[in-house]
């Protein structure tokens, strides 16, 4: 098994998904962001409707802007949230 | 290289008194130029909005930003303060003041900040409306996205 | 059509008061960019500035270039103010600021009207030395012609 | 002999001219911006030093900028100056 990720969640992921961060074991097999999505949806329906829609849904690593094709690496957090609407 | 103040803080802030702390005391700065975004009330419909920010990453995408302007123009300082929490139609929201010899650095600087700020911080905001609809997240604006490629 | 609010004069201003008339009691307003310039003291070599104007034109100069801005962009309130005079480094010159719901609106007005008067308000600055060598008359900026040129 | 016209300088137009305002009778033959300050240029040794570089010399008709090709009209001020620097 791998070692714990902290998995964090904004705006109206956070509150689909049902929580602001949780601590969960990622497969061995996943090497992209992208596959990290592609698990995300795949953890029930609370998951599979905060990731409906794929090319909307940002990813930062370790607080890193990210691109779905980009490999995956080793972080310690991995957040998830909408288009940023601040300023 | 100008190391820029960057802050992200539920409390207000004062746009005079952070020009001052960057124009006092020194007089090679001829040039300030400076941005305050404040919320809107939307046509009088809007009640609150609530600003939602990922501590830590929000800092340090502001201040990329900062010190890429820093990098870019001759800036002699700059300071950038956002806020979160919740927020009323009036309500301060983001400042940024950038100063200069010249005019030019000072705009583009300010201006540069406040278009990467607004497509690459992690802030969120979301509308509470007066007639008690249920609250929205707003969308992201083509149009900052347009503004954000005008400086690559 | 917004009408600008033009003030030629000796005194010095407050840019946070001139703000707070444009955006006090009103709720669409999302956006104010602002531009102070000030008295740079040149190294320490300058002493004082002394800033000749011709009265009437200088106002209606800056009048022509504001309501330019409001006519090309949807601008709130626009306040532009102008010294003249003698003043010393560290001495605020010149103030514009505008308001807008969008920030690109409100950039664009302020700098637009800080590029005009530059060049075509009739203002003459004269440097005063510390060092006891005569007064003379500061040249017209090539870069502020070119900065001029880019609205049109 | 003509209306008579206030004529109002700036800077060191105003230093080398001597004064800051005068009023003066123009010659009839006058027409055009080039031909007052030709006419200016002829008024003595003061007028003729302020007015060495017609270039860099700008001229504006009641207020109003005018190029040196431009007619004169019938002003009632015509004020002569360098460039401007203020901001």
């Amino acid at each position: 098994m791998s070692t714990p990720i902290k998995l964090v969640y904004f705006a109206w992921l956070r509150e689909r998904v049902g929580m602001g961060e949780e601590v969960a074991h990622l497969p061995d097999s996943l090497s992209t962001v992208a596959d990290v999505l592609a698990w995300q949806q795949s953890r029930g329906e609370a998951y599979a409707h905060a990731f409906e829609h794929l090319p909307i849904i940002r990813v930062a690593l370790d607080q890193t802007h990210a691109h779905h094709d980009e490999p995956l690496g080793t972080p310690a957090e991995i957040a998830f949230f909408p288009p940023m609407t601040g300023g | 290289m100008t190391t820029p103040t960057i802050r992200v803080q539920a409390e207000d802030f004062d746009l005079a008194a952070e020009t001052k702390i960057l124009t006092q005391g020194r007089h090679d700065v001829g040039a300030v130029a400076s941005f305050i975004g404040l919320c809107r009330g939307e046509g009088d419909t809007l009640n609150a909005l609530e600003l939602e920010h990922y501590p830590g990453m929000a800092q340090k995408q502001i201040g990329t930003a900062a010190n890429a302007a820093c990098a870019r123009w001759p800036v002699d300082g700059l300071t950038v303060i956002h806020r979160y929490g919740k927020l009323y139609p009036g309500d301060q929201i983001v400042m940024v003041v950038a100063t200069s010899r010249h005019r030019d650095a000072a705009f583009d600087a300010a201006r540069f900040v406040m278009d990467y700020l607004k497509t690459d911080a992690p802030f969120w905001k979301k509308e509470h409306r007066k007639d008690g609809q249920e609250a929205n997240w707003v969308d992201a604006r083509d149009s900052d996205d347009a503004a954000r490629k005008r400086w690559e």
